[in-house]
């Protein structure tokens, strides 16, 4: 009997050994785009849509004859909301399957956790959120907003619009929002808006119960001014925040909550019929109502297979990416990555909502920025937009360390973060 | 207030279009209510709602609940309905039907914030003399939330007609409010400071605290006597809100660990998917509101009903299986349950990942889930309200079943001498089957109540597995009063900390509680002593 | 002292020393000789992998040579692992120095930007190697010491103290990712730049660092192997097998534990302090529950009470984790979750143990369970 | 309190004065007093809930008693040390059931038994010595489990893990045994043989027999103890308790 135990067990021991050699070959007549999102854990939520979006660029790349005259392959790994684990992905995506790119990651730390991988072995990176800034690594573009391309606008809106007097930042406790935060505060300060006027509330991670908070909400905002929230909460803590704020009864029209990391995908979770007119600051919305959109939103339906599912900002972004990534590979005609690179800055790709967007040599985008409000439907409907594009900055003037510093890949500075160039 | 005054002034002084028209010809207005220009829009607004002209209330309503739309080809403005294909178009005054169109043909007509509060304030006024008085204590309610002192003779006139003592209080203050912003003397503006004051509340404070700067001292004064007598009677509140936070944190807590005092408390199995139970619960629940939005949409109020029988026996029969395949064979090997269940969790969470999605799913609250009950200054939310009565429920129904049923008492006589049970008859294999069942039914019945305020999502259990496991073992294992005690404590602790240690700080304060706790207690707050625990 | 060292090298410690020595010396040639594109050339990923490897071999083992010898579930064994991981992290950023992106040469990047205007008092002393090494093996052990001598002298034991020791780490967990503690919250440590002088980037530190996991493993193993055949290693047995038997023979059994729990906890925290320059973070989420609970596994499917079990189901099951994550991105769940399940029913002596036999008394492999099982119901049904 | 008590407190090995327990209400030693003098071996007989199981615990320190006295040797209070120090006085225990280190050799069992420093840090350093091997080696012969040595004790019959335990009492080397129901679940042979081990055993330690086996005590012919509902009903010899019509009302007549 101990004999089919041992037969089992080493059974299952040579199944792993095959698979590992197995998996190690690979073809070569093909342009390998790594996609690096947690398809399990918590960011799961999140990120597999963002793995579907790039599975759908990548077929609709495919079908236009590929790229450099050879078809694209997705390499999907599933980092599982592990951040140290987001770093061996990477480099198995870089050094075991060869990638040429590589699309991903959610949150900041995961990103910091892949940065020295992706620095190191010279690859290059697209991510896609909304995030604090404060960074701009040679190795990775950034096509999601920065702090000036989201959240100085919506307080511009709420000051101007809604002539707000008393803020509520309220956010989850990690970088984005004390970033975000510490610009905003040193912002609204600038603006001539007394100390009192600013409360600042930090949660942890998936905060489900947030009877308290919402009442010293009520009790902030009942001085006689008018008051407004300015929520960077993140991911599953928004649905109990949003069902808690319709429930006691806060309505836009008295205080109106503006955030920065919810959209149709975290709305899609919640009754939003108590939640109209709160806003939202991005630089996409999937009610805006132009061509490139409609068709988008079509294709998107088409591929998942399903009418109900929604588009949201850093779909857009990897869409702009992929498409930058696309053409600046087709003019440079290889996909190495330092000749790629080059061929980015300045690339321009039609926004879903609009306009232009364009690569800078600070890796960030020039994006338009819309505020909207909350419909019934789950919806985002815009009620503001800026004129034109907003250039992102990868160093906020808001805070002293960083003001002083420039972010320029291109001669004569050649840096992310310089008081001075380094030619 | 000041805004649309300025907007009014510069109105009049550039002259704009939307002022040439007839305040007489209400269609006309209507029709300039199809504009992107929100200031354009709210003046407009503004008009219609000074010609008092009840008709106006039907198009507003529209405006206000985002059914106003416009046809493209023509601009016309219309109220639009949702028909089974496109969309039916009614005429915005007397709401017939007009034509049906494609559902890209008409087009929204978007409102912002400041248009809410601007129609909320016109439809007060149109509405003050309505024949329900639902209707006329909802407009008093609106014009004490948006004071306009344009409002204030109207309110005076609908004041003299209302028989209804409670609305006529309510309208009362909404004049007293819409007092205190308009050029009046300081003897009405006091009188007005003094009803605020009497009414008391956080709308109240904040009125008198936003007094203008331009007050003059003795109105000053009245207000701040006001503020302090308003804000003396809040603090009082705020001690019987924070018990009740806590009792409702206590619930959910209690809520998610119950189903965990059956199978880890009785049954000994360190259940780590129990998480995945709850959320089996909460996803029964998405699908039962699925169905009925889909097929009867009138049942929605009854959709919670039907989903909690449902979530228990889904939940129920998914943990019969796996005690039935995994855990009858781990018996007396407790530390070994948590592996394979812990695998089991696993296992759950992806298949529920892949049949749904891992997106959130969206679970509404019903209408008596929605909403909150004012109780003097306190705040109680519908859903949390009903969560402490479901808990509670729950809690003495199971209560009874483990006292009054056979399968109770088998129960019992299986955890306390499982050979002895079996020697006499008792098939204690279907009744190791069936207490786990029930423990993780009860956890799906949990899922339905936490779909009420939490995300519906794949993750949705794991956020509860430690929790539930803190709350057993510090009320005791084995003991359903020790779990509702530790529940509710563990809950009202947690809430009088976190005004003072912060959300984080004060659930590690509680967390490093429970720690030092064990040690005084090393078998929880409701321990059996003697000998019969040593073994 | 001298029959404690030398009860550590018998047979199975010198071979399992040089398996792993053996191992790690070709794979360090391969990758460091051999050019890059030779067929038998290790890339420098399966060096930093195996790396990562060897640190989870080494908290394996600490948390077997608590469960498995001494019946202590520690639910919580990711919490000394971070804090070991933590103290090296201090190492790390303080060697950044005036590199990071803010050049302040006194403070890293992250108190810069929350507004520390100096270091928190608890920093200093982290720029010193030897300190920092010191930390390393003191902070793990002192709060193992604390935590394991309020709960052993209260006789906390088994479920009660496993759901503690998960409050712990859990509490801890909150506590690091609030910003205001001063480690950098959920971002965390990152950004490393050398080591000891030696650039984190380069493959001869790769090299050097998988040598040093390898070492302490080597180290670990051998600690634990004179510990449990020692007469030490007989009573925590015995704590395991029959406690309150074990205090009428007047042995302090909560000493024993104490002991015994917190030389696991500083191994913990050397394992965690190797891993951290070899993943270039360390962040709050090692201390989840879940984390820890993973290990327990680990050791479970491996083989408990055997210590190179553990150390072959921590390889084992993260190489399948690596392995699965890539080439089943969707279902690797499932797999993970069924081989939990699947080492529990029919592997409860792990892999080793159903390799070994009822090595150790225990119950017999799969078809034994069966049989034992089908003749308990033949039983019940004709009674 | 009883006077005759306490004169003999001082030469007595063991004495219990007035002791109370309750466990959740239930009053399982009742002003429970009991002497055993230097050297003596007393039979300790009673119904099932008489309070022996729970008189042993207060002894060894397992349960500490709501109140009354319980001295070592004349001059220790028991009551202010745990298990582990009352062990190390110099009191040994065998349990109802067989309690021995199931996954370790017998050999093993006796090592952990044998008297010797207690710390840490002695047993890691701890190396076996000649003395000691031969130690266990006559263990090992007076329990007949020579042959048996290097077996995992959990592979020993019943009758053999009650004799490897009464051998790690005698490796203890205790001045008080206290040993419950060591006959249970022997044969006939091995309870008599049983019984003179224990005889042989008494000659120089004091001994506390539980026991319900009548012919066992009988066997021992030793002073017997008579307890119920927490208390003292009889004390003498077994011919003496046995007429006894309270014990025969509670106890045997049953």
């Amino acid at each position: 009997m101990f004999g089919f135990g041992r037969a089992k067990a080493l059974a299952a021991v040579s199944a792993l050994a095959i698979g590992l050699t197995t998996g190690a070959a690979q073809a070569a007549d093909t342009i390998k785009v790594g996609i690096l999102h947690s398809l399990s854990g918590t960011m799961a939520i999140s990120e597999t849509t963002l793995k579907d979006v790039m599975l759908m660029l990548i077929d609709d790349q495919n079908k236009k004859g590929g790229l450099l005259g050879k078809q694209l392959e997705a390499v999907v790994v599933d980092p599982a909301s592990n951040w140290p684990l987001f770093a061996e992905k990477a480099r198995e995506l870089i050094e075991v399957n060869g990638t040429s790119v590589v699309f991903g990651c959610w949150t900041s730390v995961s990103r910091k956790s892949v940065l020295p991988v992706f620095e190191e072995l010279n690859s290059m990176l697209f991510y896609p959120v909304q995030y604090e800034g404060e960074e701009s690594s040679r190795n990775v573009f950034y096509t999601g907003a920065a702090p000036n391309q989201q959240a100085i606008p919506a307080v511009d809106y709420l000051m101007k619009t809604e002539s707000v007097k008393r803020w509520v930042l309220a956010g989850t406790d990690y970088v984005y929002p004390r970033t975000t935060n510490k610009i905003l505060e040193s912002y609204l300060k600038a603006k001539g808006v007394p100390a009192e006027d600013i409360m600042i509330n930090y949660t942890p991670f998936g905060h489900a119960d947030w009877q308290t908070i919402v009442a010293d909400i009520k009790k902030f905002g009942s001085a006689g001014k008018k008051t407004a929230v300015v929520s960077t909460i993140n991911g599953d803590a928004n649905v109990p925040f949003y069902k808690e704020l319709g429930n006691q009864g806060i309505k836009a029209e008295d205080i109106p909550v503006v955030a920065f990391s919810v959209g149709e995908e975290e709305l899609a979770g919640i009754d939003t019929g108590p939640l109209v007119g709160h806003l939202a600051a991005w630089n996409y919305f999937m009610s805006i109502d132009t061509p490139e959109n409609d068709a988008f939103i079509s294709k998107w339906h088409a591929f998942i297979g399903n009418e109900d599912r929604v588009t949201n900002d850093p779909m857009e972004a990897h869409y702009i990416g992929f498409k930058m990534w696309v053409q600046a590979v087709q003019q440079a005609g290889t996909t190495d990555v330092d000749a790629v690179r080059q061929a980015m800055y300045g690339q321009k790709v039609p926004n879903l909502t609009g306009g232009v967007a364009v690569m800078n040599t600070n890796h960030h985008l020039s994006k338009p920025v819309v505020i909207g409000e909350i419909q019934d439907d789950g919806q985002i409907q815009t009620v503001w937009s800026t004129d034109g594009v907003v250039v992102g900055d990868a160093w906020s003037d808001f805070i002293p360390e960083s003001a002083k510093l420039t972010a320029d890949w291109t001669f004569p500075w050649v840096c992310g973060g310089c008081e001075k160039p380094m030619y | 207030m000041i805004a649309r005054l300025l907007a009014l002034m510069i109105a009049l002084c550039c002259g704009l279009p939307a002022l040439a028209a007839d305040p007489d010809d209400l269609p006309g207005l209507i029709e300039q209510l199809q504009t992107r220009d929100y200031a354009a829009m709210e003046q407009t607004v503004n008009t219609i709602a000074a010609t008092g002209d009840p008709r106006a209330v039907a198009p507003l309503q529209a405006l206000a609940d985002g059914d106003l739309y416009y046809r493209k080809s023509d601009d016309k403005v219309f109220i639009a309905r949702k028909a089974d294909s496109g969309t039916d178009l009614l005429d915005p005054l007397t709401g017939e039907f007009v034509e049906n169109v494609g559902r890209r043909d008409a087009r929204k007509i978007g409102i912002n914030n400041g248009m809410r509060r601007a129609l909320r304030g016109a439809l007060g006024s149109l509405t003050l003399l309505s024949p329900d008085p639902k209707v006329r204590a909802a407009a008093a309610q609106s014009l004490f939330k948006s004071p306009d002192p344009g409002a204030i003779e109207a309110l005076g006139q609908a004041i003299a007609a209302e028989k209804d003592e409670a609305i006529r209080t309510a309208m009362e203050e909404a004049q007293a409010a819409s007092i205190l912003l308009s050029d009046s003397d300081d003897a009405t503006k006091i009188v007005a400071i003094q009803s605020l004051a009497d009414r008391g509340g956080r709308d109240a404070l904040s009125l008198l605290k936003g007094l203008p700067d331009s007050a003059t001292e003795p109105v000053k004064a009245a207000a701040l006597e006001g503020v302090k007598s308003i804000e003396a009677a809040l603090a009082l509140w705020s001690t019987a809100q924070n018990i009740y936070y806590g009792i409702s944190l206590g619930s959910v807590l209690l809520m998610a660990a119950i189903g965990l005092a059956i199978t880890f408390g009785v049954m000994g199995v360190i259940n780590m998917a129990h998480g995945e139970m709850v959320m089996l619960g909460a996803y029964t629940t998405y699908v039962v509101q699925e169905i009925i939005r889909n097929n009867a949409p009138g049942m929605f109020e009854f959709s919670l009903a039907i989903a909690v029988p449902l979530a228990f026996l889904v939940s129920g029969s998914i943990g019969v299986l796996i005690e039935r395949t995994v855990i009858r064979y781990l018996y007396g090997r407790a530390l070994e349950t948590l592996l394979a269940t812990w695998g089991v969790s696993l296992i759950i969470q992806q298949l529920v990942r892949t049949i749904f999605g891992p997106t959130n799913k969206e679970v509404g609250n019903p209408d008596f889930m929605s909403g909150a009950v004012q109780l003097g200054e306190m705040t109680l939310t519908y859903n949390r309200i009903w969560i402490i009565v479901f808990a509670l429920v729950v809690l003495a129904m199971l209560m009874l079943v483990l006292k009054r049923t056979p399968l109770g008492l088998q129960m019992r006589a299986v955890t306390q001498n499982r050979r002895m049970a079996g020697a006499m008859g008792i098939r204690t294999d279907r009744v190791d089957a069936l207490t786990f069942g029930l423990g993780s039914g009860i956890a799906g019945m949990a899922g339905v109540a936490l779909s009420q305020i939490d995300n519906v999502s794949p993750n949705l259990g794991q956020s509860y597995i430690i929790d539930s496991f803190m709350v057993v073992v510090f009320g005791g294992v084995c003991n359903l009063w020790g779990t509702l005690v530790g529940a509710f404590s563990l809950g009202i602790a947690n809430k009088f900390l976190e005004p003072y240690a912060g959300a984080v700080l004060g659930k590690i304060l509680v967390l490093v509680a429970i720690i030092l706790f064990i040690q005084k207690r090393p078998r929880g707050l409701f321990a059996l002593k003697g000998r019969a625990v040593e073994s | 002292m001298r029959g404690l060292v030398f009860r550590a090298f018998d047979r199975g410690g010198m071979i399992f020393l040089g398996i792993l020595f053996g191992a790690i010396m070709l794979l360090a040639l391969s990758n460091l000789v051999l050019p890059a594109g030779h067929t038998l050339h290790a890339p420098t990923y399966l060096v930093s992998l195996i790396g990562k490897y060897l640190t989870y071999a080494l908290l394996a083992l600490s948390v077997d040579l608590i469960w498995g010898f001494c019946g202590i579930l520690s639910l919580g064994h990711g919490a000394f692992f971070a804090l070991g991981g933590y103290a090296m992290g201090m190492y790390l950023m303080r060697q950044i120095g005036d590199r990071g992106v803010y050049g302040n040469a006194e403070l890293p990047d992250f108190m810069v930007f929350l507004n520390y205007s100096e270091l928190p008092w608890y920093w200093h002393g982290f720029d010193m190697f030897w300190f920092a090494a010191i930390m390393i093996i003191f902070v793990p052990g002192l709060l193992a010491f604390i935590f394991g001598w309020f709960a052993f002298r209260s006789r906390v034991t088994g479920v009660y103290l496993s759901i503690i020791t998960q409050a712990m780490t859990y509490a801890l967990m909150l506590a690091f990712f609030r910003n205001n503690m001063g480690f950098g919250g959920n971002n965390g440590l990152t950004d490393f730049k050398d080591l000891l002088g030696f650039d984190l980037q380069n493959d001869g530190t790769r090299v050097g660092l998988l040598f040093a996991s390898a070492t302490a493993l080597g180290l670990g193993f051998l600690i634990c192997k004179a510990v449990t055949r020692s007469k030490y290693g007989k009573v925590i047995t015995a704590i395991r097998d029959a406690e309150s038997r074990t205090r009428f023979l007047g042995y302090r059994v909560d000493r024993y534990k104490l002991a015994v729990f917190t030389l696991s906890a500083c191994m913990a925290g050397v394992a965690g302090a190797l891993y951290v320059p070899q993943v270039g973070i360390i962040n709050p989420s090692e201390f989840t529950p879940a984390n820890s609970i993973e290990v327990v596994v680990w050791v479970a499917v491996g083989g408990r009470g055997t210590l190179y079990g553990a150390v072959i189901g921590a390889i084992l099951v993260n190489y399948a984790k690596t392995y699965l994550t890539g080439a089943l991105p969707e279902i690797w769940l499932f797999a993970l979750g069924g081989l939990f399940v699947f080492v529990t029913l029919f592997l409860p002596r792990g892999i080793v143990g159903a390799i070994n036999g009822s090595g150790d008394g225990g119950p017999s492999p799969i078809l034994a369970k069966l049989r034992s099982w089908r003749d308990a119901r033949a039983m019940e049904g004709r009674s | 309190m009883n006077a005759s008590l306490n004169t003999s407190m001082a030469d007595s090995i063991l004495y219990l004065d007035g002791v109370n327990v309750s466990f959740d209400g239930f009053r399982a030693l009742n002003d429970l007093s009991l002497v055993l003098d230097a050297g003596e071996m007393r039979a300790i007989i009673g119904p099932n809930g008489a309070g022996k199981t729970t008189m042993m615990d207060i002894i060894t320190g397992k349960t500490r008693p709501d109140s009354g006295q319980v001295v070592f040797e004349g001059n220790v209070d028991l009551t202010k040390h745990d298990e582990a120090a009352i062990a190390e006085l110099g009191i040994g225990r065998k349990f109802q059931k067989p309690t021995v280190f199931e996954t370790q050799s017998v050999h093993d069992n006796l090592e952990l038994a044998l008297k010797a420093d207690r710390s840490v840090r002695a047993s890691l350093l701890w190396m076996l010595s000649n003395d000691a091997n031969r130690r266990i080696d006559e263990i090992l012969g007076i329990t007949r489990l020579g042959d048996h040595a290097n077996e995992i004790a959990g592979s020993l019959s019943h009758g053999q893990k009650q004799w490897l335990e009464i051998g790690m009492l005698l490796a203890q080397d205790p001045k008080l045994l206290l040993v419950d129901e060591p006959a249970a679940g022997m044969t006939d042979d091995e309870t008599a043989e049983t019984a003179r081990l224990l005889k042989e055993i008494a000659e120089s330690h004091s001994v506390v027999v539980v026991e319900h086996d009548m012919t066992f005590v009988r066997d021992l012919g030793v002073k017997v103890t008579v307890l119920h509902e927490g208390s003292v009903l009889a004390e003498g010899s077994l011919d003496s308790v046995s007429a006894d019509k309270r014990v025969i009302e509670v106890y045997l007549g049953r």
